[in-house]
């Protein structure tokens, strides 16, 4: 797109007007995203709760609840309280949203769908999720209010704690593979369901309960929800706000459940391949068909995605919320040595090559998703097949040996 | 230079740093209108002050100037999530000073509809507990139910919320025809639900994290206090008034088998399927406090099922209301009646003519809320909504 | 409240004549007692074995006056303040009323508030009910841990249960009459 | 014209570059610690987005991650927990800004003209187009560095320095060792003097 | 101006690690408040780390430092980490024995 506009203007000004473009259709899927993750919350809360949810706007289901509500906060004054330190309230709700909508630059939609092929994206998305809080924090602080404080506080608190086991979590997929690409631990999964790492082994099954824990925390869901506890913090940081930068706040919660529910997906469930490859040889044709494949595999990416948010939403109608002092302790006291043991545990299954449920699948017996270095298991054969299989790292075996 | 930077050292003080924080009165988790001054130690709560007095109506002031029966529906508005019961203990207060003989039946019908108010009321509390710890659907599966009760209550008396149904000389209509049957449908169907409360409530893991061993009450202090209702029975006192409580209101339990909702030797009273007691759970707690609710609607169901059996054999009259402008001999009484909240009661000074001299309305929650200042002392911030919420106050009948 | 004749006779050996009176008849019998000697004749009955009235249940503040002169010249009373104790106990399930007879005014100078010993340090929960009685019927209790306005707003004037209480004209801009 | 001549590269660092350097000025400028701290996540956060420019994807997200995501979070919980005061201003006197603006300026100039006078430092590569994506990531290579094993260095013809490949795994141990002492040291320099009150019942 | 901007190279990396140094050092030297010359010294490392990164980018330069110089800036940014912390808790430390964070009250060596 740059190229283009280059050929009308000067390169500087092309280069912008494409980064304003890209930003405002990631912008838009955000938005749009969030819109229907809002309705989706009200609805699925609303059966949950034996009753109907939004019925009437846009039709029988209420499609446009969350639109109408979203023209109802633009129309409403945006008020900052007197006490606020008034720029860093106004920003706050940018703060908190631009790292979820960055977020989305590097998480993969299907093999090579991606905005920013970086070949540290697991890495990256927990380090810019982690970044979050500090909307939340600035929010809670520059609100001038004691209800915010005690919402920031706690979230400072709270998320600096998670993002410990939570990136325990996110490095057992990551040493499995031999990689910190989503792509590669993506495709590396290709094949039956039983070649999903969440299937690997006994410990990824149980550590993707921890991720999926910490990643609730970290999003701020219920029921870890003690930066906006409402029923103590009245709303915790965002008591002040109103309007669109209020609903700045949930688009970038909606958003990074979003993220986080995605990057389970790709770092446990296989993330585009289905759980039966169909696609596999229209991928391997080409052309117009890998396209196709392609898509297919974002939908499946997607599906399962907004599968591990509704998981989320399921979760917070159901469970009452945690003390501070319980939240933190679930974190240090549970998820941080479980997360460790299954570490151990996950990287010693793939040490003595432990069996996992794809030997059993005939077809997929070579294919199983993880790095089998020669030197690990003593062996000089070339038994390792997985295509994304660090070239480097098979190198550096080599000196060992 | 150094001496004029001194100037604009602002004194900070990290040690006595408590901040002052208000809970209420628009707080989404104080039940109402009541404000909490909290002094803070970051989460640490160092000292809680409630403050009543929003919903001040002058109930009493206006039954100087209404008679009894002109007084009801301002009954009605003091515990306004057990109005029945509210009214059933005015109408025994003023049937107390008449020295009233109640017929059989309106016994009956009062033991029912009594009951269905607890159950109705303990609904509420259960569901808003719920939200005090920040899960809100089984307070709407709480308040799914309560509505069949208050279609009940519609169709007895017309309305749903302030029924000022009971009233001093019986009820002010009998039952309709077909309201028994509907009643035991709906106890029949109950009956099963409350396992879903249990499931989502009682025995649910972060539930008993956030309230066993949170808010101990010894017996002593519930005693001292003047706590009542399920909130003595939470800290162990057996003490219920339906069967300690003065002749006037046990008569009309008569014939009726129920145990008083109360720890004893480690058990509760077990004719029915509970859930167990968590080991976590110390008795006073903010649990025991919502587990003998819990039980209480049960055992109200066992109740509301005899009562309509001996309605139905009931024999006469379902009594009549008194006369709007009746005169109360001169004399003074006192009566107290267990509502659900606790033990609510009337005191009535008449000096002979139709209009009491003085009315008061001694309130179970004022006395319950009054611990607030002793339990949240120490307690962490979070706990304060969920000791304030099991103690379940009303602000309509604290503040009158 | 049965039980009242029971304690009568006990609590007139003990305290004689500061056990000012007794009414058997009416159906809550009632014992009558010296305004001094209140906190004493409470703390006995809480802690006497026999009585164990554990349980504050109220105290409620009752005014005898009828400021209708037309009427008051019919009345049966001597204008007069009472505070009513009722008690009762969760282990012998008794239950007993003490009433204590007030001046309207403290020595009969209008605008000064009885006084009354408060009985808080028998029963924590009688603090509140001190509170209710001193805001609405003006009683002021002595040795009360926190004595202040409960229900009425702090700078409310006057206590609107006493009979004679005339609703403000206005207060902070709020008209009342 | 200027906006003419650039290529993306360019564009991002130029982008990168300003924002980093206005709120790092941003940084220096405001008396108030709160808006202090903020400038410093941006401008940290924009001299990351430099670091994935110039290939190092791995420290770039670990400045991401530790410096800005934990750093400073940590930091601004400091400042909260120590202004009550909140927006808590402290501020310098116009001598001593007159002077230290005066010797900054000074080092500043003194610095890009060293920046800038060594030709090569100041010659493009101009085998970067030939620069295969691949070869500027290393996140690999950095782990199987920090672990003792050299992978870019298997081409090392002297066998003395072949020999001493060990890469890094010695400072890495080091400093975990380091940030062990590191936290134990801070937990016990920040305990609390104060008797603690027990939260009554408190789990 | 054109051309200095014309291809980006190690110099213009340094230009604004210099500038990070040198607001990092002016930090240093005029904040009053402990956590602002702290915020200095992570202004400082970064500039450094700036540096590093720099030298060590293939992109930049073909003989470049390599691995070197990113697992050097990574270390940096560990032990600024750990330095972080410690600095926080003398801070908090100071803060409690003066009731300030104002670093030229800490003239004494006993608090």
């Amino acid at each position: 797109m740059a190229e283009f506009f280059a050929q009308y203007m000067p390169a500087g000004v092309a280069y912008t007007l494409t980064a304003l473009i890209s930003a405002a259709l990631l912008l838009g899927v955000v938005g749009v995203g969030a819109l229907f993750f809002i309705w989706a919350e009200r609805k699925v809360a609303g059966r949950i709760q034996d009753r109907l949810g939004p019925t009437r706007t846009g039709g029988k289901f209420g499609w446009l609840q969350s639109l109408a509500d979203g023209i109802k906060l633009l129309t409403k004054e945006d008020i900052a309280p007197a006490d606020a330190d008034k720029t860093l309230f106004r920003l706050a709700p940018y703060v908190s949203l631009a790292p979820s909508y960055a977020a989305l630059l590097a998480l993969p939609f299907a093999d090579g769908w991606v905005g920013w092929e970086i070949n540290t994206a697991m890495f990256f998305l927990l380090a810019v999720l982690g970044l979050e809080v500090f909307g939340v924090i600035l929010a809670g602080y520059a609100s001038g209010s004691k209800w915010s404080l005690f919402g920031g506080m706690r979230q400072a608190a709270q998320v600096v704690s998670y993002e410990v086991p939570l990136g325990m979590c996110g490095v057992i997929p990551v040493f499995l593979c031999g990689t910190m690409s989503l792509t590669t631990i993506g495709n590396m999964q290709a094949g039956w369901f039983t070649n999903w790492l969440i299937f690997h082994d006994p410990f990824t099954f149980l550590v993707f309960w921890v991720y999926f824990t910490c990643a609730v925390a970290s999003v701020n869901r219920a029921p870890f929800d003690l930066a906006e506890a409402e029923s103590e913090l009245v709303a915790g940081f965002h008591t002040e706000y109103s309007g669109l930068r209020w609903s700045f706040f949930f688009m970038a919660e909606y958003n990074s459940m979003l993220v986080v529910s995605g990057l389970a997906a790709v770092a446990f469930f296989g993330g585009w391949n289905g759980p039966v490859p169909i696609f596999a040889s229209w991928k391997a044709a080409g052309g117009g068909w890998e396209i196709v494949a392609n898509l297919a595999g974002c939908i499946n990416f997607i599906m399962k995605a907004v599968l591990g948010v509704m998981l989320m939403i399921w979760v917070r109608w159901t469970l009452p919320r945690l003390r501070i002092d319980q939240v933190i302790t679930t974190c240090l006291k549970y998820c941080v040595p479980l997360a460790a043991f299954c570490f151990v545990g996950a990287l010693s299954w793939q040490l003595f090559d432990l069996p996992s449920p794809n030997d059993w699948v005939p077809a997929e017996r070579a294919g199983r998703a993880a790095v089998r270095e020669p030197w690990a298991r003593g062996t000089t054969g070339s038994t390792q097949s997985s295509a994304g299989t660090s070239a480097r790292l098979a190198q550096g075996s080599e000196v060992h040996r | 230079m150094a001496t004029a930077n001194r100037e604009q050292i602002i004194e900070l003080d990290v040690r006595t740093d408590e901040l002052l924080v208000n809970m209420g009165p628009q707080h989404p988790s104080t039940h109402g209108v009541l404000r909490l001054v909290l002094k803070t130690d970051g989460e640490i709560v160092t000292h809680v002050e409630p403050h009543i007095g929003y919903l001040h109506r002058c109930a009493e002031k206006i039954g100087e100037n209404l008679t009894p029966r002109q007084w009801i529906p301002y009954t009605d508005r003091m515990d306004y999530l057990a109005a029945m019961n509210m009214n059933l203990g005015w109408s025994l207060c003023v049937e107390k000073l008449l020295q009233y003989e109640l017929p059989e039946k309106a016994r009956h019908l009062r033991v029912i509809i009594a009951e269905l108010g607890r159950i109705a009321s303990h609904l509420v509390g259960m569901g808003a507990y719920g939200l005090d710890l920040g899960t809100f659907s089984p307070f709407l599966y709480a308040f799914r139910e309560r509505e069949k009760i208050l279609n009940l209550f519609e169709e007895a008396c017309g309305a749903r919320l302030t029924n000022s149904y009971i009233t001093p000389g019986g009820a002010t209509a009998d039952l309709p025809p077909g309201w028994l049957e509907k009643c035991e449908a709906f106890l029949d169907q109950f009956e099963p639900v409350i396992a879903e409360y249990h499931a989502l409530l009682t025995t649910n893991a972060i539930f008993i994290q956030r309230t066993a061993g949170i808010g101990v009450m010894s017996a002593e202090m519930a005693i001292d206090y003047g706590c009542t209702g399920p909130v003595l029975r939470g800290s162990g006192v057996d003490h219920d008034l339906r069967r300690d409580g003065e002749e006037r209101y046990t008569e009309m339990y008569d014939g009726y088998a129920f145990e008083v909702i109360v720890q004893k030797d480690g058990h509760y009273p077990r004719d029915h399927d509970y859930p167990p007691v968590p080991p976590e759970a110390v008795l006073g707690d903010c649990w025991h406090r919502f587990y003998v609710r819990m039980l209480e609607v049960v055992q109200a169901i066992d109740i509301i099922r005899q009562g309509i059996e001996f309605y139905r054999s009931a024999e006469g009259d379902w009594g009549h209301p008194i006369k709007l402008n009746t005169k109360l001999p001169k004399g003074e009484v006192y009566l107290e009646t267990e509502c659900p909240r606790g033990q609510m009661g009337f005191y009535l000074v008449s000096d002979g003519s139709a209009i009491p001299w003085r009315t008061r309305a001694r309130s179970s929650c004022f006395c319950n809320l009054s611990v607030t200042e002793e339990l949240c002392r120490g307690c962490l911030l979070a706990d304060v909504p969920a000791i304030v919420g099991s103690l379940d106050i009303v602000m309509g009948e604290i503040d009158r | 409240m049965t039980e009242g004749p029971q304690f009568l006779e006990t609590l007139k050996a003990r305290f004689g004549d500061r056990i000012r009176g007794a009414n058997l008849e009416n159906i809550d019998p009632w014992v009558e007692v010296a305004p001094e000697a209140i906190v004493e004749v409470c703390r006995f009955l809480k802690t006497d074995p026999d009585a164990r009235f554990d349980m504050l249940n109220c105290i409620s503040g009752v005014d005898y006056f009828q400021p209708d002169p037309a009427k008051a010249k019919r009345a049966s009373f001597e204008p007069h303040l009472e505070v009513v104790y009722h008690l009762s106990s969760t282990v012998t399930k008794h239950t007993l009323v003490l009433k204590v007879m007030l001046p309207r005014w403290k020595d009969d100078q209008e605008g000064v508030l009885p006084e009354l010993d408060s009985v808080a340090s028998v029963w924590r929960g009688a603090a509140w009910h001190e509170r209710e009685v001193y805001d609405l019927m003006g009683v002021w209790f002595r040795n009360h841990p926190g004595l202040k306005r409960i229900l009425l707003p702090e700078d409310w004037e006057g206590h609107p249960l006493r009979k004679d209480y005339e609703l403000p004209l206005e207060y902070h801009g709020i008209r009342g009459r | 014209m200027l906006l003419g001549t650039f290529d993306l590269h360019t564009f991002l660092f130029v982008l990168f570059a300003l924002t980093a350097c206005l709120f790092a000025a941003g940084v220096l400028f405001s008396s108030n610690i709160v808006r202090m701290a903020f400038h410093l996540v941006l401008s940290l956060g924009s001299s990351a987005g430099l670091f994935f420019l110039a290939g190092a994807e791995f420290v770039g997200a670990m400045q991401l991650m530790i410096y800005v995501g934990g750093t400073l979070v940590l930091l601004v919980f400091g400042v909260m927990l120590t202004a009550q005061h909140r927006f808590l201003e402290m501020r310098t006197n116009a001598g001593e800004w007159v002077l230290s603006l005066v010797v900054g300026g000074a080092l500043l100039m003194v610095l890009l003209q060293a920046a800038f006078s060594v030709s090569q430092w100041n010659t493009p590569n101009t085998e970067r187009s030939q620069l295969a994506v691949d070869e500027s990531k290393a996140a690999t290579p950095i782990g199987a560095a920090l672990a003792g094993v050299r992978v870019d260095k298997l081409q090392q013809k002297d066998a003395h320095l072949r020999a001493g490949m060990s890469g890094y795994l010695m400072p890495f141990v080091i400093v975990s060792m380091h940030l062990l002492v590191v936290l134990v040291g801070a937990a016990y320099l920040a305990r609390p003097r104060m008797a603690v009150r027990n939260p009554k019942g408190g789990g | 101006m054109t051309g200095l901007l014309a291809v980006i190279t190690v110099s213009h990396y340094l230009a604004v690690g210099a500038f990070f140094f040198v607001t990092g050092v002016l930090c240093m030297a005029t904040k009053r408040n402990a956590l602002g010359v702290l915020m200095g010294i992570e202004l400082v490392l970064n500039g450094a780390n700036l540096n590093f990164i720099a030298f060590g980018s293939k992109y930049l330069r073909s003989e470049s430092l390599g691995l070197d110089g990113q697992l050097m800036a990574l270390f940096v940014i560990i032990l600024a980490a750990a330095e972080a912390a410690v600095a926080l808790a003398i801070a908090l430390s100071f803060y409690n024995a003066h009731s300030t964070i104002d670093v030229d009250q800490g003239d004494e060596l006993k608090g």
